[in-house]
């Protein structure tokens, strides 16, 4: 019988989290013993000793009502500033993170890795390499939570968000889906694998991968036909994808906007939302329905393949994906 | 308590029938259901707020979109409409004065006028339901909806009129029931029941149409004057 | 006059239980103490319901299988106790209950402005009740109580709309009777019943309806609109045609957080009379608790987006969450500072009132220090749909307003039934709920902060040792609320007559008779002092 | 509370109203870019100033109801601003730094 009473650590993160927390355990404990205790005190010192006890009236002490306000706001302000500290920080994937691609579904979660692994409910990490997830889901809202790396990001349907983690210490830790998503909820569960980075390399050349995300989004690009339009060399009805990824994209109504993985996204499935500048809405069938969240990643990477375009903020360019539901 | 001497209840002067047992006298009693009702009033803001606000959020998401739907929205009927609640209001307002002075017929008759005005708004608004069915912009009831004239709004679009046909038919039901109240009071006026002493329901009820008629003063411009200038279509 | 003890009473004078019979002089009644025990009634019910519920939960959680329900059931069970214990007991436990008794009594009103209205809020929670209770007998609802959107919007299969047109409803039950009480509470003290003398359970209460007012229609028209986007299949906030499932939230939140505070406000307010009386003292700081009330009941209307801080809300958005939620906390410290401080050389006598008041002030704090690091953002990421979460909302919600709430009972039953409660069982039980919840929920920090996710059916094998200590603790507790309700009923028939004022407390309530008469007052009084004046009672009864 | 409003006041009120109706509809007939809403959104807040004011009678009423009016909408404002302060802020980037 295991009595676990302190979850393991295995990043930098987590011990930052951990830190904080035992700031305001001890903050509470003290605070909690000091409440409690003088209730305690009070209660036994000044228990009703006769009938006829008369304690003198005392109407109370602004001092001491400022004291007590001002003193618990100020230890408060100290939670709020760390906590702000680690949440920003913990929002901020390194430009230099290895991507991992995450989608939920009821209830499952599906990983890709660029260099073509797929996995269920599995997701296997180096140590001490920052990797930086790209979350979607099918359907509903789900969580994805590594209680190790005290990390967690819901899962919002409708557009991407992103987390990441820099694991410190290898072993096999929960992977939990935490926003109630239906009858498996609880089922929708598996296990993070953090490997010395040898083992990874391993781990990554042995697994049965049919090609990388890239080749695997080519093989969509042409099964879904987007090769008969999108000709990549040849300026035609549509636009090249080429060096497309990263860049500003004119649009038709004038705007510009950054072709970031949302954009491309939103142009596989609603491509009516944002039409190109010199061409045609209507054109382009929407794919929604026929492509599945992993499907759109692998078509995303593909897109990135084809050059990036380094513009100025390129390599946050997912971080735009903060936009919400924008689509 | 030990200080604690007493009074008798109310006034012995103020006996009108229609005092409650548990107010002390006419006075209280009027203050207490006009205030009432400016509380619950305070909840219809919330209510129509809540609304207003998803409303917001979502065209300040799809400012085009939402644009686009001016094609089917015609500011006439909003701006008519408007013009014929404010005629409502305005007899209503009439109405408790003349409550408040005592003059029976003038109060019958301004009722009847806020009354008759009321249904027309709701005979407007049916026809401008009708032409949007027409106009297959009713996303609701199965979807009779198509937007194929701008597919690029499509999506958002059909939020924009969920939105239109909520708040305008939250409106409604809220006229409804003031037509509701309206034939009550006209009703009790019938009878004599009010008087410069006592005319508690007329003023009470006057507050709730007026409030009525503020949501749609908003309404109006938010639901019919989006990017009318624009033709993005 | 109020302090010297009568005569014990005869059943046979004339009071508002007994000046009329038969059923239909409850179900038409317009006097607010017989709405109040017909609430009672129908909330106790509810408890029932949602208690068995969460036994139901309890059991299931002892082992790590989940092989006692299956997963669907169990999703029904979370969702269906969140809803009833919520929108059917403790958003109108103290207030309808306690709050209408107590009211229009302490300020020396003859009943509500709106009599009628009370009765008709009444009967419109029964009809949101019946909503409820209709979705269950049907099927049950799998949602969870927030209903997030697109679950319950497209994905969930059960009785989605059925159960949000009940909580709907029930709102307006919750909007009507805050209504009632802000105009009572302006418009009909009795002389000399200034501001600065309300007591303070009246000023709770005030703030208490002040949110019931400003937020409920926002939940209501959310559901509504949720409702309708189930039933017309179109979308308003569904993440395929553009709609924002995370507006859904901030809509819920705006009404549910401020909710949280009904949900306990109500519960200072009993503490706050309570602790006075049993230190025989007047209370400390009177001007700082009554403001605070507003002070929770306004910026508690400021927070909600700490429910949101992993959705993908703005990091901006987070930070003015967090900062305001700290915020929010201060007028929960002056409370418990001055309750405490009230304590201070007073003459403390350990009544049943008084050990569940102890006991509100001790689960409070805690809860509220929990609710403390859920509002700090980076702690929150790690946090949020764990049972830390679940734990911290049980310690205030249920450590904090429930005891509350029985503490409250037992303050005043006496005046309610002219009959005293055992009160020796009444300690017994009072530490049994003490005891009981602390072992069934202080572990669930410990397996929150491990990891363990909420609204889980089956769960890791190393949470399990924790999770049967909550079941125990549980069982315990459940004995602590089975107990009051057998001796309570006990003793209408056998209890001893209490007499006006068996405790000797200050506040208009306790000059009346007890049980009172129909209309509370045979003349309205007058009031020349200020709140809790034990000091001068004392005096008066001993000198 | 009492006091009685003359008959030309309330129709004052009524013709400035109507032609402020005719006013947002004329204006938003010109293209003003964002101030189209502004200006629309300014009238009709006149307007109902306009009708709180006189024909719900809260000028004559006790600070009260004036505060509590004021509340009503006070609240709708936080609602609007701190939710719509989420979606506006959404777009800035962290920048990689704690602000
Ligand atoms: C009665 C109900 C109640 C009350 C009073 C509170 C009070 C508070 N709550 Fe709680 N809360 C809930 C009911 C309640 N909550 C519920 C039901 C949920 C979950 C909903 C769901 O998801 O299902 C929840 C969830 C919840 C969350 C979201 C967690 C998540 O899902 O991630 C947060 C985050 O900030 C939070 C914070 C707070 C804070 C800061 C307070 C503060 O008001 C507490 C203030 C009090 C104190 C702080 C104690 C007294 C102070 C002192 C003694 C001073 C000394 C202090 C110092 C020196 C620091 N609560
Ligand atoms: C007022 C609010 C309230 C109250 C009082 C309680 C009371 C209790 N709650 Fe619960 N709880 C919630 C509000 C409340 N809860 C909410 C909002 C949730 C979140 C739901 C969601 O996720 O959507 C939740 C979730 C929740 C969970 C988490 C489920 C999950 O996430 O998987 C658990 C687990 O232990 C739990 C346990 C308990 C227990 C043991 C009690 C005990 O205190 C109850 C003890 C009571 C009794 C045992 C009843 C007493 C018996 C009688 C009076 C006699 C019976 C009579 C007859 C049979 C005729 N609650
Ligand atoms: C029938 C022709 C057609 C097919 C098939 C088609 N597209 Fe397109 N695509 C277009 C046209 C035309 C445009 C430019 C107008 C627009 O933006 O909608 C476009 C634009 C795009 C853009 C935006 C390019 C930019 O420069 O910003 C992307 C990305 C894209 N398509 C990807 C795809 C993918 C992936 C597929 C297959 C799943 C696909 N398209 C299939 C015609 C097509
Ligand atoms: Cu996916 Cu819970
Ligand atoms: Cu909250």
């Amino acid at each position: 019988m295991q009595l676990p009473l302190w979850p393991e650590a295995a990043s930098a993160v987590a011990d930052d989290i951990d830190h904080l927390y035992i700031y305001l355990t001890l903050v509470s404990v003290v605070m909690s013993v000091l409440i409690f205790g003088t209730i305690f005190v009070f209660a036994i010192k000044y228990r009703r000793r006769s009938e006829d006890e008369v304690p003198k009236p005392i109407h109370g002490s602004w001092q001491l009502e400022v004291t007590w306000s001002v003193i618990p706001f100020l230890v408060m302000l100290t939670f709020f500033w760390w906590g702000a500290k680690i949440y920003f920080l913990n929002a901020t994937p390194p430009p230099e993170s290895m991507d991992v691609y995450a989608v939920g579904k009821q209830w499952m979660w599906k990983i890709q890795y660029p260099e073509g692994q797929r996995e269920i409910n599995e997701l296997h990490v180096p140590i001490g390499r920052p990797v930086k997830i790209t979350l979607a889901s099918e359907d509903v809202i789900h969580s994805f939570f590594i209680p190790a790396l005290r990390i967690k990001h819901d899962v919002v349907p409708g557009h991407y968000d992103t987390m990441w983690f820099n694991a410190t210490k290898p072993g096999r830790y929960h992977l939990f889906c935490a926003e109630y998503c239906g009858t498996e909820h609880s089922g929708m569960v598996g296990w993070v694998t953090v490997m010395e980075p040898a083992d990874y390399e391993n781990w990554l050349a042995g697994g049965g991968s049919t090609g990388t995300m890239a080749q695997q989004g080519e093989r969509l690009f042409e099964q879904l036909g987007c090769s008969t339009c999108h000709l990549l060399d040849r300026q035609g009805r549509c636009p090249t994808l080429r060096g497309v990824y990263g860049s500003r994209v004119q649009l038709a109504d004038g705007k510009t906007v950054l072709a970031d993985d949302a954009y491309i996204r939103e142009s596989i499935l609603n491509p009516n939302a944002k039409v190109v500048a010199g061409y045609k809405p209507n054109v382009m069938p929407s794919f929604q329905g026929q492509i599945s969240e992993e499907g759109i990643l692998q078509l995303v990477i593909y897109i990135k393949s084809l050059g990036i375009i380094n513009a100025p903020g390129a390599p946050t360019a997912a971080l735009t994906q903060q936009d919400g539901g924008k689509q | 308590m030990a200080d604690t001497h007493a009074v008798a209840t109310g006034h012995s002067t103020d006996h009108s029938p229609h005092l409650r047992h548990h107010f002390d006298d006419m006075d209280q009693q009027f203050d207490s259901a006009t205030f009432g009702m400016w509380v619950f009033l305070l909840t219809e803001i919330m209510f129509f707020g809540g609304m207003f606000g998803a409303y917001t959020v979502y065209r300040n998401m799809y400012p085009e979109a939402f644009a686009s739907t001016s094609a089917y929205m015609n500011p006439l009927y909003g701006a008519l409409n408007t013009a014929v609640l404010i005629v409502s209001s305005l007899s209503m307002a009439l109405a408790v004065r003349a409550a408040h002075l005592g003059q029976q017929k003038a109060l019958q008759i301004c009722l009847l006028i806020t009354m008759f005005f009321g249904i027309c708004f709701l005979v407007i608004k049916g026809f401008e339901y009708h032409e949007h069915w027409v106009d297959m912009k009713v996303p609701l009831f199965g979807g009779h909806w198509n937007y194929s004239e701008a597919p690029q709004f499509a999506h958002q679009a059909q939020i924009l009129f969920c939105f239109y046909f909520f708040m305008t038919g939250f409106h409604a039901v809220h006229m409804l029931v003031g037509l509701g109240i309206m034939t009550t009071i006209f009703m009790m006026a019938r009878k004599g029941t009010f008087s410069p002493t006592y005319y508690t329901p007329v003023e009470v009820s006057g507050l709730y149409w007026h409030f009525v008629d503020i949501v749609w003063i908003f309404l109006f411009p938010l639901l019919y004057l989006i990017g009318h200038t624009r033709h993005l279509v | 006059m109020s302090t010297v003890l009568q005569d014990p009473q005869t059943t046979e004078t004339p009071n508002y239980l007994n000046a009329e019979y038969g059923w239909k002089s409850w179900l038409l009644t317009t006097d607010h103490k017989r709405i109040a025990l017909l609430y009672l009634i129908s909330i106790s019910v509810m408890f029932a319901l949602g208690g068995v519920f969460a036994m139901l939960i309890r059991v299931e959680l002892l082992t790590p299988e989940g092989d006692l329900v299956n997963s669907d059931t169990y999703n029904k069970l979370f969702t269906m106790h969140g809803v009833v214990m919520v929108f059917f007991f403790l958003v109108p436990s103290i207030p309808a209950t306690l709050g209408n008794f107590l009211i229009p009594m302490m300020i020396g009103a003859k009943d509500l402005a709106f009599p009628r209205i009370n009765l008709l809020s009444w009967y419109i929670y029964v009809a949101g009740a019946l909503f409820a209770i209709a979705a269950i007998v049907m099927g049950g609802v799998d949602t969870g109580w927030t209903f997030y959107t697109p679950f319950s919007s497209t994905y969930s299969n059960t009785f989605v709309i059925t159960a949000a047109v009940g909580v709907f409803i029930s709102g307006f039950s919750s909007i009507t009777t805050g209504l009632n009480f802000i105009v009572t509470i302006h418009k009909m003290r009795a002389p000399g019943m200034t501001w600065g003398r309300l007591p303070l359970f009246v000023w709770a209460n005030y703030a208490t309806s002040l949110i019931q007012v400003l937020g409920t229609p926002v939940v209501a028209i959310t559901l509504a609109l949720l409702a309708l986007e189930r039933g017309f299949h179109i979308g308003i906030f569904d993440p395929a045609i553009g709609g924002d499932p995370i507006l859904f939230q901030h809509m819920f939140w705006f009404y549910s957080h401020p909710a949280v505070y009904i949900m306990i406000l109500p519960g200072m307010g009993v503490i706050s009379e309570v602790v006075p009386c049993f230190s025989r003292k007047g209370i400390f700081g009177y001007s700082f608790i009554a403001a605070s009330s507003l002070g929770i009941a306004i910026v508690g209307f400021l927070v909600w987006g700490h429910h949101l801080f992993v959705t993908g809300m703005s990091m901006y958005a987070g930070l003015y969450f967090s900062l305001l939620s700290m915020l929010v906390a201060v007028p929960s410290a002056i409370k418990v500072f001055n309750w405490t401080a009230t304590m201070y050389r007073g003459s403390i006598s350990y009544a049943t009132p008084m050990l569940y008041a102890f006991g509100f002030i001790g689960l409070f704090t805690i809860g509220g220090l929990t609710g403390l690091f859920l509002a700090t953002l980076g702690v929150d990421v790690h946090l949020t749909d764990t049972y830390f979460v679940i734990a911290h909302f049980h310690y205030v919600m249920v450590g904090g307003m429930v005891v509350a709430y029985l503490g409250g009972l037992h303050f005043w039953w006496p005046k309610i039934t002219g009959r005293m409660y055992p009160e020796g069982w009444g300690k017994f039980s009072a530490l049994l709920v003490f005891v009981g919840f602390n072992v069934t929920f202080f572990p669930q920090f410990i397996t929150g902060y491990l990891g363990q996710p909420r609204r889980y059916h089956a769960y890791a094998p190393e949470f399990q040792v924790l999770n049967v200590m909550s079941t125990a603790g549980a069982s315990i507790l459940a004995l602590g609320y089975i107990i009051p309700l057998i001796y309570f009923i006990w003793s209408l028939r056998y209890g001893k007559p209490a007499g006006n004022n068996p405790w000797g407390a200050t506040g208009l309530e306790w000059t009346t008779q007890s049980p009172p008469t129909t209309f509370n007052f045979d003349v309205t009084p007058i009031v020349t002092e200020e709140a809790y004046a034990y000091a001068k009672h004392e005096e008066a009864h001993v000198g | 509370m009492h006091s009685v409003t003359p008959v030309r006041t309330y129709v004052l009120i009524w013709v400035v109203l109507t032609i402020m109706t005719f006013v947002t509809y004329g204006v938003a007939q010109i293209d003003l870019g964002p101030f189209n809403i502004v200006i629309a959104l300014a009238i009709a807040a006149f307007k109902m100033t306009l009708v709180i004011w006189f024909f719900m009678h809260v000028r004559t009423d006790s600070p009260l109801t004036k505060l509590f009016v004021f509340a009503g909408f006070f609240w709708m404002a936080i609602l609007f601003v701190f939710t719509l302060g989420d979606y506006v802020s959404r777009a800035w980037m962290p920048g990689g730094k704690f602000w």
